[in-house]
């Protein structure tokens, strides 16, 4: 399935893009699992969206957690911790 | 309800009168202003989302609070010392509703709403990092009932 | 800290700008403007006394709070619906700090600075009375440390 | 002994005066003893001040208890629970 990923800020500049359209594997149908699916395309993305990095998550402009479910024609954004206000 | 995210800066006793105007049963306005401190900075946000989630937060102080009415605006894009980004204002018939309304919106801008602030320091542009301090601020109000 | 008891209005926007200019450490003002409802009024106060009161109030808001700076401003006189009455503006590095404190400041002027409402109303000129909430907000600040 | 009295707002339309100069016995050295000794002046005076009514009060522009002493040349003032902000 497609879905389009968007990254923010420090993410954004860390790995050089503000985001794709992606095709998924079917079984990559949770946050989480597209997570760990990005991390599969080497250490940049490992140091950008490791384990170790604070990373939320938004699922079609919704702050969601990382169980939320993904579908096709999604909008999935990966950003830091936000600092408005 | 008038929420905007902008990059132009607002006038904080125009959007209060226009509140105080608008119903005469609202004897008090309590509002915020955050300021830019030392260094400039540049503010990054999700367009798409931005103003949905600050809707959500506003509907949710209106859910707990007597408001009546409420004006938040945002900025975004590049910020010097001492400007203005940030302006949340809460009508109502009551001052405590007032500023519980008002203090509970701040907090959860602080962790729901997606704007991240870069620091244009002498020794190099750096992201601001998210405080623990402004999560707990937001948590302390998920166990009370206004 | 600034504190002027007037029969002139006030600028909210020119009050707050002069207290976030005069310290790049200041990040947050909250700040409340009281407003006159549906009833034409006259406030009356006790000149000799006001605005020690008043300076009274703040210092112990600032021996609380971590306050950069306030100010507060009473009107007395003829006010008219929607006119402003009061504000308090309090100026700090944190947010719950300025918070805090402009809601102390608000709940102690309403008890403890000598100011009378007497409303015009179509059946006749009456004196408001003071309302029981009203000693009962500024009470709940007595067992807490800021 | 010598005090200045004042008084505000509804007491002062009731009492038809904002104020005076007065001399007490010097027995009459507490804001209770003092309003006490205003009864004695009579109805007016009573219904304005009487046990009935919430009366505040300051001496020298500090509001005081009415336990609180007073002496020669003192400011007080008399005053209903204010209703200012």
């Amino acid at each position: 399935m497609k879905v389009k990923l968007l990254f923010f800020a420090g993410l954004r500049e860390q790995l050089g893009t503000a985001g794709e359209e992606i095709e998924l594997p079917a079984a990559v149908n949770t946050v989480a699992a597209l997570r760990t699916h990005l991390l599969g395309r080497g250490e940049r993305w490992q140091s950008a969206l490791g384990e170790a990095r604070l990373v939320r998550t938004a699922v079609n402009q919704d702050m969601v957690q990382s169980t939320a479910r993904i579908k096709a024609g999604d909008e999935v954004a990966f950003f830091p911790p936000v600092t408005g206000g | 309800m008038k929420v905007s995210v902008q990059t132009a800066d607002f006038d904080l006793s125009s959007e209060v009168k226009a509140l105080a105007e608008k119903n005469t049963n609202i004897g008090a306005v309590a509002s915020f202003v955050g300021v830019v401190r030392e260094v400039a900075m540049t503010l990054e946000h999700y367009p798409a989302m931005t103003e949905a989630a600050i809707r959500k937060i506003v509907e949710e102080a209106k859910s707990r609070w007597e408001v009546m009415d409420c004006t938040v605006i945002h900025r975004y894009g590049e910020l010097q010392p001492s400007d203005q980004i940030v302006l949340v204002a809460v009508a109502s018939a009551h001052r405590g509703d007032a500023f519980a309304a008002c203090e509970f919106i701040m907090d959860y801008l602080k962790t729901r709403a997606p704007f991240w602030k870069k620091e244009h320091r002498a020794e190099g542009a750096r992201w601001v990092e998210a405080r623990a301090s402004d999560d707990d601020a937001a948590e302390r109000w998920a166990g009370k009932v206004g």
